[in-house]
């Protein structure tokens, strides 16, 4: 129990040893992770984005020219009584009103209102959040078309190939980025062990000769690599923190209105954890001999 | 305690030993001498498990080292302590943590290493130096730090590889001293040397020497009496 | 001369001693270098992509309403003739088409057509690409409004405004990310180097013992540091080039059509003796004591 | 040739040397004595360049110690060639690359390193181990590798600390004749041993005796006749 209390204490000194080459690695370390951390954020801030407008679909529905407006009005009470996110209604006024305004100038509409060529017209939109979004959409889709009066309902398939692609892109760069950022780091902390090593080797064989275990010569290695894998990280996400204190309202502006947040807790822990991992695997990588 | 029969070693093509065969017994004092390149270190080597055994048999203290694992051989090397020709001590600590890894390295506790490294350095004339970094002190200071590793640990068995090249001829006795002390307690000691007035200076020690590898002369019977 | 040589030879051995640290360390490079060339190729494609949009600026010019038709066809072919890039025009009777497609299926148009209450109107593309975007945007807007009979040129300043805010955001990214890069890999280079010098650290004191002068020692390990720089910039721009290769098409459907274009011979040319430079800086970097 | 005025040396608050003049002649042959720690190893660094001069004047070769500038001094080292107590050689290196070096270093033509380093293997005995890595040769290998690493530049001066201490008898009278050989072709001879039977084999060399850094012994008049 001491015995592993000191060998704890001798993995620390060594972060001690090579000053010059450990503050390379934890700084190499830092930037590395801090570069991942930065397109996870970007990652993370952009899927956000995108779900919080592409997770929603909207659908046109055009009723048949001359119902009665009674008829039409209570049909747009009971879609709003659906679980759904929004509901703009049209009837054939507003919906002329809305053209009229979207052209030149003085366009006189009067001759056009006693003659509305227009149906009454509502622009629903639900949520795609829970459940299979292929069914839900399909669902809503026969609910509105089944509704007495109504003539046709349009919608934009592309509005969910465009989510799903965007999906399909994350998760085809999100693992490769993560990998990446893992071989690096490994790689820089393997080759400060590396280097720890090559210089505690003369160190290394003679304790070997006084009779020291192979127990007592690799243990604190492992707590090296490790320490610096975690101080790295912590460092990184710190800094990351900064950044995204700055840079919070960068895009916060019309149309897009984004405002850039923080990884949650779970993505740093991880973060850490896995750069900690890191650490202690690269110290049995900086055991292969050359 | 030590029992070689015909040990052969060899780097490549040149056989640094050749049919290498003798016995001591636990307390004997082993003078080995020959000409540079002799073989001396080599065989020293072998008894210590930095070299694994290539052919014949090599029994010390207790290990047979034609079978002992890799995960076993620290438990040799607390027993057999050995001084290097080229010293191998870390040259980044001081004095007292050189003298005093061994016992660290086992996990005595730290009264017990500070009385050992003590007396050790005291004995040795090293005491002044205690607190010196290695790469600081004399030639002959750093083979005193040698000798004082390996004596530390009161081994049952001491290889000393020319632990007085670096000394005047007073120091060099008072090691032999040390080393006699040792002896005297039971400890088995096999010392390489060139400087004959240190063999002339121990009675009732065993001399061997060896010349390109070989055994060319001994003052006792070499093998034993097959009982 | 001869001694030149000799040294390049020594700094060329160099890199095959502590074989797995060089490893490391280019593969390091490596991943470093191919993250950020990635990052680049990301922005460059983007940018690509914005600017093929963006650097276009759209008008919408609505004449007055009744007016001859051969009078308008005229201005048309007035602008045709100016530096633009596209003219859409329509007619008043191609507009009202437009307007009653775009409405729900059985729309009659009959009585509209009679009397018709849309003005001939116009699209017109110009390109920024050259000279003072905002002056360009300006003088165009007057020729246009100038025009005998035009009643109103309209035209979307966010359209402006998103191209420069993307802009800033990139040039934002880009030197910080250009920075990163380098500080990375020179922390890499420079740990090799440093790991390399502290194994060398015995010969060169033996090196300057026996009469080398500090020329004939910090050569070579300069000719070191840019190879390694070089060698790992070289793979890592193959890295790149592939991967390049492999999601051409990634984005290449609708409404996207992005084809992912490698960066060009400037950039990868830059980024090679970027990265050679960020090797023998390193090589100057790794002498601070320890 | 060499000329040492009232130097003195301290590590920290520790006197290496202290107030320490003498003055030798090209051709000289000087035996430099006293016992472990006394100050030899220290006086020939300072004499290489390789610890600054602190106090005092010290003199070799044509170059002033006391001015001398970094860049300057690899000049001096291909003037004044030493051999370290711990031999200093390249382990992973061969020995023929380990005594070619300074001659590398100096840009010789390749043809006439050859030819100067065969010669000196030859005459230390070294000849059959020329291709083997300085690691894997014995102590008294190594310690003729250093040696002959210093006396392959055909120096002026010739520092060598304790280069028998590794060496049986025989071997250190060959080396002996080396030092010898260049002794009376001109080149001066700084000689730091413990070895008394060394010191009586040579006639007419002079000696020092160091104790505690201080000189206490002189077999020729120290102080320069201030003519
Ligand atoms: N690792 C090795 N590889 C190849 N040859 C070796 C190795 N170690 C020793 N030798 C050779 O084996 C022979 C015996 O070496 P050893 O070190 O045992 O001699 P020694 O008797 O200790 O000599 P010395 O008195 O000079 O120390 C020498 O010729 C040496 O060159
Ligand atoms: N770098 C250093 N820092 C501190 N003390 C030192 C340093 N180098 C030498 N000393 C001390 O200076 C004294 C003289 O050392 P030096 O190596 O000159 O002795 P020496 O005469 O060569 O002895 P030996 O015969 O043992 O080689 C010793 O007591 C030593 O501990
Ligand atoms: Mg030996
Ligand atoms: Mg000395």
């Amino acid at each position: 129990m001491m015995m592993l209390g000191h060998l704890l204490y001798l993995g620390l000194v060594n972060l001690g040893r090579n000053k010059w080459a450990q503050v390379f690695t934890i700084g190499a370390v830092v930037f590395v992770s801090f570069l991942a951390g930065l397109f996870l954020l970007l990652l993370y801030n952009i899927n956000l984005a995108v779900t919080s407008t592409q997770d929603k679909f909207q659908y046109q529905v055009y009723w048949e020219k001359g119902l009665p407006e009674q008829d039409v009005a209570g049909q747009w009470e009971e879609i709003r009584s659906w679980d759904i996110v929004s509901l703009k209604t049209f009837t054939p006024e507003q919906a002329l009103q809305v053209l009229v305004d979207s052209m030149a100038g003085d366009f006189d509409p009067g001759h056009l209102s006693r003659s509305n060529p227009l149906p009454p017209t509502a622009l629903v939109e639900i949520s795609l959040g829970v459940g299979d979004p292929d069914q839900l959409a399909k669902d809503t889709l026969y609910r509105l078309e089944e509704l007495p009066g109504v003539e046709r309902v349009s919608y934009n398939p592309l509005q969910m190939d465009m989510a799903r692609t965007w999906m399909s892109i994350t998760s085809r760069i999100f693992w490769p980025l993560i990998g990446f950022m893992f071989v690096i780091t490994c790689l820089v902390v393997a080759n400060t062990l590396k280097l720890n090593q090559i210089n505690r080797r003369e160190e290394v064989e003679i304790l070997s000769l006084v009779g020291a275990s192979s127990w007592y010569i690799q243990f604190p290695l492992l707590i090296t690599g490790a320490l610096q894998g975690l101080l790295g990280g912590l460092l990184s996400i710190l800094l990351l923190k900064g950044l995204q204190v700055m840079i919070k309202d960068l895009l916060f502006f019309p149309p897009l209105w984004i405002r850039i947040e923080f990884l949650p807790p779970l993505y740093t822990v991880s973060l850490l954890s896995a750069l900690t991992g890191v650490g202690i695997l690269s110290s049995f990588l900086a055991r292969s001999k050359d | 305690m030590i029992r070689v029969r015909h040990l052969s070693h060899s780097f490549g093509r040149y056989w640094a030993l050749k049919n290498i065969t003798f016995s001591l017994e636990k307390g004997d004092f082993l003078f080995l001498t020959g000409a540079s390149g002799a073989g001396k270190t080599t065989l020293m080597r072998i008894l210590h498990g930095s070299i694994p055994l290539q052919r014949g048999i090599s029994q010390i203290a207790g290990f047979d080292l034609g079978t002992i694992t890799p995960g076993k051989l620290h438990q040799l090397r607390r027993q057999v302590a050995i001084v290097f020709q080229d010293f191998r001590i870390l040259s980044e600590r001081t004095v007292w943590d050189n003298v005093a890894l061994p016992l660290v390295v086992k996990g005595m506790v730290k009264t017990q290493v500070q009385k050992r490294v003590r007396a050790v350095l005291r004995g040795l004339r090293l005491d002044k130096k205690s607190w010196c970094l290695c790469r600081e002190i004399s030639g002959g200071e750093q083979q005193r730090v040698a000798v004082a590793r390996a004596v530390v640990v009161n081994p049952k068995v001491l290889l000393a590889d020319e632990p007085t090249g670096n000394l005047d001829r007073n120091l060099a006795m008072q090691l032999m001293d040390v080393f006699r002390q040792f002896h005297v307690h039971g400890t088995t000691i096999v010392f390489a040397t060139h400087n004959e007035d240190l063999i002339k200076s121990q009675h009732n020690a065993k001399i061997l020497s060896l010349k390109e590898g070989a055994v060319v002369d001994a003052n006792w019977p070499l093998e034993e009496s097959e009982a």
